[in-house]
């Protein structure tokens, strides 16, 4: 990979310590090898994991109610019914199987709202490596769920009590673990961030939500979607939707980010009540790349917030950040309530509850052609909407969140004592 | 004095985070490093993202952030300072290249700004040489060095393009992973100095040096100066948690810098003489 | 449907209050149209929405670790992708689909862990019917995540506070309604129980699985596997992945159901602290049908036990306990700490976290054939586990009963604060 | 006197669970039921899943187990009884099914027990007539009477079919639903008593009567008696929570009884007269 590999326009890059940089050449010579050469058939082996292990290909199913609301055909690829319950799986089950072709001992990988350390914990015990997990301790603390998950496929988790304890920190953390273990060690990244070939790999291993949305439009519809609707967090789910349109001019590509409680920042605080880094994000260099990202006047990162903290990231991956400037994706900021609002919609007409990440990309669809929408965008006929994962990591939270507010589509708990 | 002057005899090169814990006590506290017998002093302007630093160290940033330390409080502590050794700004790239007024070119204003106030170098622990260029573009225009750190882990073709660009001295990293104090000595270090004897370029050892034995040891072992942080941040924290004075922990500062630069010297002692002389 | 067909044997039968039986011979009719002869393209739907809903064909898995480990080729045949994360659905959307074909207004159903209940709330909400799920009240208070997902999907949740308030009281209530309501409503009935037509009709719409094994065993082995082994509570997952191999005597069939603490029966207390009906219950009648059934002497009904409550129940289907009779299929017990090891072997070894009901399944394997095995049955060098359900639900009661107990391979959990 | 016998004149048949909340009041509360002028008196046999139930009859069910009653105790409580009136037995079909000693023939040995203490016939609400063939064979054998209960959804040719194979009474069901008292009478009642005019056999109307009142209209409206339970099982159940004692509770159901037997009398008075009379 030459140095321009390693870019998105000017986004991307390896911006971490020398001490990692043998390693990331390993990876990226094994990236090329093993990934987009097929050597020793790996991606032969990853795609029959992927799909015995890991329930692929996932349907894309119509959803009836929905389209009635918004007059458009609204297809659901449903990446909610990957093992262990979204997407996150298509990336780590390849990094885990990379892992074992270079030869590494031991996965380490960070997590937030615990989605990708359980896919990694399941793809590492899959394929029988040992597995630790730092996650921040609020974060294990309020997703009691996942940490249990990762402790019983196996996998340590490793409370990272540093800063606020979230996302950002355990991503530090990590860091800092495979910058001492580098040599056996590999570090299964969750999402299309950090220093090349990180983004490029993660979208790869992705990409296949894409190539088989085209291959089932092209199957039920005859011709490709007008436009493919995503949740931003890192982007993984998005770049894995997006991937094989991005060449096809006619495919619409809408990035949902998390608006949170407001897009105003309090700098004073650091922190800024959204995460919508694509739409409101400067240009700096945060975990390795260089790419949108929320920081105050001085170059300090900001805490981000969403209510759902697989979107609560300060940062985006760099090819998406490219993406939005060369105006080939179009970010959506969808606030907290509108996201919770979708996910109430969603679970009631549709019987499938989303994770409240996936719940934004379907606030996008109410805002725009819902009964009370503001029509600024034109949907075409017929849109894909990625269920990137279920909800049943948030029900609590969704509880909470809701009684909290005054959404007219809330269903009441009163069967508890 | 240039950088590379400074390693003349061996070096004891102290970090402290500039502001930890706050603009005047951190003034006193580097003061006294260089009066306990500092060659060079790395000055952590801290970034909310220390990817390369332990627990001391992430503590120590965060004080200074908490103390209202910003990039331009940095220079300003850097004017304040009252100490007659060169000094290097270690830090973190965003910093640089978030620096100076909306719509200014990145990187430049920043390094402009360092020069004015006398920095004579960067270490940017999460910016290796692949992606430095625009750094030391402007490095070379207003003369500051751009120091790169050696892991054990670079070695071979890396390793020789690496030394290429090399200006100042080198940083190397005594060991893999994060600062820290630690209480031995690794066998890395005596590896990687090995495989840099070649290069006529200072050589400071660092992460995991605490006392003045280590620092006899690592220079010793061919080592042109050693670099401690940990240790020195934990006696600012120590003083910090304790309610001490400013005097007291400044004291504490230059007694164990004192006793780093006496190791220093007494490690080069023990050096095989080179042959001939 | 003539009187005979609503028997396996003796078993079987249609033991209703009067006022239900119409409700019956309609909805005999009514499957005899649509299921067994397709009218109107019903099955043509049914399949389509289980696929695109549902997520079918799930896949067959080999299993490594547990292969090398019991030295035959272990199968997984995976239900817990299904959406819900159970088999229920495939019976809860063909019952729901079958009502909206009838005519009916209103879905009724009980629910005892809650999986039947979320099945069948999440298909009503697909196919947009009211649905109201019977629930005991000390079921409501031990599954609140499943409790969670009927209310947010729409389902109004009634808490039936007779007696212990556990399944066997919300079918009776369940059954109170239908006799209430019958002329506008159907009672989706949760497993293969109940009247003629439900117990032949749940087996129809579970077979899909035996269906995909038969596929997917000739494409992976070139023939049929060895064995089928499934957990029986009701036995709807059991008849599902047996359905088509009955008539093949090659294939042996297990029915594992659950141990309990005890095979020892305090009559006194009216309660066994099993829920073995194959291995140890007796000829009754009970919801509706002649079957094997967990009595007192006087024919009392006793309450069961199992640490999965998926598996609580003091019946069986009758069909099941029928090919017990007949020698088709052998039931073996597997108690609740031998299950609970089987749940951490698997999440550990193969990274899928299995229902407690499911984990009794792979207790057998171990118990046959692990290395302390009493080597009482000699396994066929292929075999195919029916893997019925994900383990999200079960977290915290798997990590609460494995705390009680000394298990080798327990996880602690010391992470928490 | 045989069932069909009782309904000569508006027959008044009370229902209790045996044995709630104990053998002994409930011996006496029985012995009201009579005494209030019941015609017919069906005697629960408690069963754990009594699924055509009400919640009134569920706890008394839950009473009566609780005071150790069973099929053996059912049959001793009737030879315990002294009364006048035919007796019917009311119990789901698994009681039925379990009786007698390990290894008998199933059905035969309940149906012989109870005809020898005096049983003259069965009502089983989880029985369909598609069910019943064993247990009417042994009816037959021992001269029992096995009662069907009618539903408004019983129609056309399933009611033919029914009406084909009943003996004693029909009990015809008010209304969709289980048991329990409520405040009026159904619509459902009349159309299915037009249902079943055609057929020469008692029909007596039960679910949801509790008054005199109610016991009139519906036997104006044509049926030849009113069957009452959970009305009178609530007179049971507040005297046991009260602790009220076993003469009190038995004279408010003899009172309960007179008043609902004398309903029904008034009800026949109300009856269009047969024409040509
Ligand atoms: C279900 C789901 N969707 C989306 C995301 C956001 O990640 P990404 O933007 O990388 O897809 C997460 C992260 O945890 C997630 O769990
Ligand atoms: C995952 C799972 N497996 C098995 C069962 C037992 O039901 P059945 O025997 O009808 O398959 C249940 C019931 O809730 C279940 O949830």
């Amino acid at each position: 990979m030459s140095q321009s590999d390693t870019k998105f326009g000017e986004y991307g890059g390896q911006y971490v310590p020398e001490a990692l940089m043998p390693a990331i050449e390993e990876l990226t010579d094994a990236y090329e090898r093993y990934v987009l050469d097929n050597e020793d058939g790996f991606m032969d082996e990853f795609e029959a994991r992927i799909s015995d292990f890991g329930g692929r290909p996932t349907p894309l199913q119509y959803a009836e109610q929905l389209s009635a609301r918004y007059g458009v055909d609204v297809y659901l690829k449903r990446e909610d019914l990957l093992h262990g319950g979204a997407h996150k799986l298509n990336n780590a089950l390849g990094q885990v199987l990379l892992a074992k072709y270079m030869g590494k001992e031991r996965i380490i990988a960070e997590t937030g709202a615990g989605q990708h350390g359980t896919a990694t914990a399941m793809a590492a015990a899959h394929l029988d490596m040992p597995c630790e997990i730092y996650m921040g301790r609020r974060d294990i603390n309020r997703q009691r769920p996942n940490v249990f998950r990762m402790r019983i496929n196996g996998a340590d988790v490793t409370p990272v009590d540093i800063g606020r304890g979230t996302l950002k920190e355990a991503i530090s953390e990590t860091m800092r673990d495979w910058a001492t273990t580098v040599e056996t060690t590999h570090y299964v990244i969750g999402s299309v961030v950090g220093p090349a070939p990180f983004p490029a790999m993660v979208r790869d291993f992705q990409s296949v939500i894409s190539e088989e949305i085209r291959e089932q439009s092209i199957e039920k519809l005859g011709e490709l979607p007008g436009a493919i609707i995503a949740c931003a967090g890192g982007g993984s789910n998005t770049m894995g939707a997006f991937a094989d349109f991005v060449d096809e001019p006619d495919v619409s590509l809408y990035a949902i980010e998390a608006g949170g409680s407001s897009l105003t920042v309090d700098e004073e605080a650091g922190v800024a009540p959204h995460s919508s880094s694509l739409s409101t994000g400067e240009d700096g260099v945060l975990h390795g790349a260089r790419t949108k990202l929320l920081q105050d006047s001085h170059g300090q990162i900001m805490e981000s917030h969403s209510v759902s903290s697989g979107l609560d990231y300060s940062g985006v991956g760099p090819e998406l950040a490219y993406l939005v400037d060369e105006g080939r994706v179009t970010p959506v900021s969808v606030d907290d309530d509108a996201a919770l609002e979708a996910f109430h919609r969603l679970s009631q007409d549709e019987g499938i509850i989303p994770a409240l990440e996936t719940a934004h990309a379907f606030g996008f669809l109410e805002e725009v052609a819902g009964p009370k929408g503001d029509d600024s965008v034109a949907l075409p006929e017929t849109v894909v909407v990625n269920v990137s994962g279920r909800g049943d990591k948030d029900l609590e939270s969704a509880i909470e969140e809701t009684e909290k507010r005054d959404l007219e589509n809330a269903p009441d708990m009163e069967v508890f004592e | 004095m240039s950088l590379e002057d400074a390693f003349e005899e061996p070096a004891f090169v102290p970090y402290l985070a500039a502001g930890d814990p706050d603009f005047d006590s951190s003034l006193a506290y580097v003061e006294a490093l260089a009066r306990g017998g500092a060659d060079v002093i790395e000055l952590g302007l801290p970034f909310s993202e220390p990817i390369a630093e332990g627990p001391t160290i992430q503590q120590a940033v965060v004080r200074s952030l908490e103390g209202g330390m910003t990039p331009e409080r940095f220079f300003e502590f850097v004017e304040a300072l009252d100490v007659d050794v060169p000094l290097v700004c270690m830090t973190y790239y965003n910093l640089i290249y978030q620096f100076g007024p909306e719509g200014s070119e990145p990187v430049r204003p920043f390094v402009e700004r360092a020069a004015e106030v006398g920095i004579e170098g960067f270490v940017v622990p999460d910016l290796p040489a692949e992606e430095a260029d625009l750094l030391r573009t402007y490095c070379d225009e207003f003369g500051l060095d751009l120091i790169f750190i050696i892991a054990p882990t670079t070695v071979g073709e890396r390793l020789k393009r690496m030394m290429e660009h090399v200006s100042g001295y080198v940083y190397v990293q005594a060991r893999l992973g994060v600062t820290g104090a630690r209480a031995d000595i690794s066998e890395q270090t005596e590896e990687t100095l090995a495989r840099l004897e070649a290069y006529d370029v200072p050589k400071a050892v660092g992460f995991g040096i605490s006392t003045g034995e280590h620092a006899e040891e690592v220079i010793a072992a061919g080592a042109d100066g050693v670099i401690v942080g940990s240790a020195l941040v934990d006696i600012v924290a120590k003083g910090h948690e304790n309610g001490d004075s400013v005097d007291a922990t400044a004291a504490k500062l230059q007694s164990l810098a004192a006793e780093l630069k006496a190791g220093a010297l007494a490690g080069m002692k023990r050096r095989p003489r080179p042959e001939g002389t």
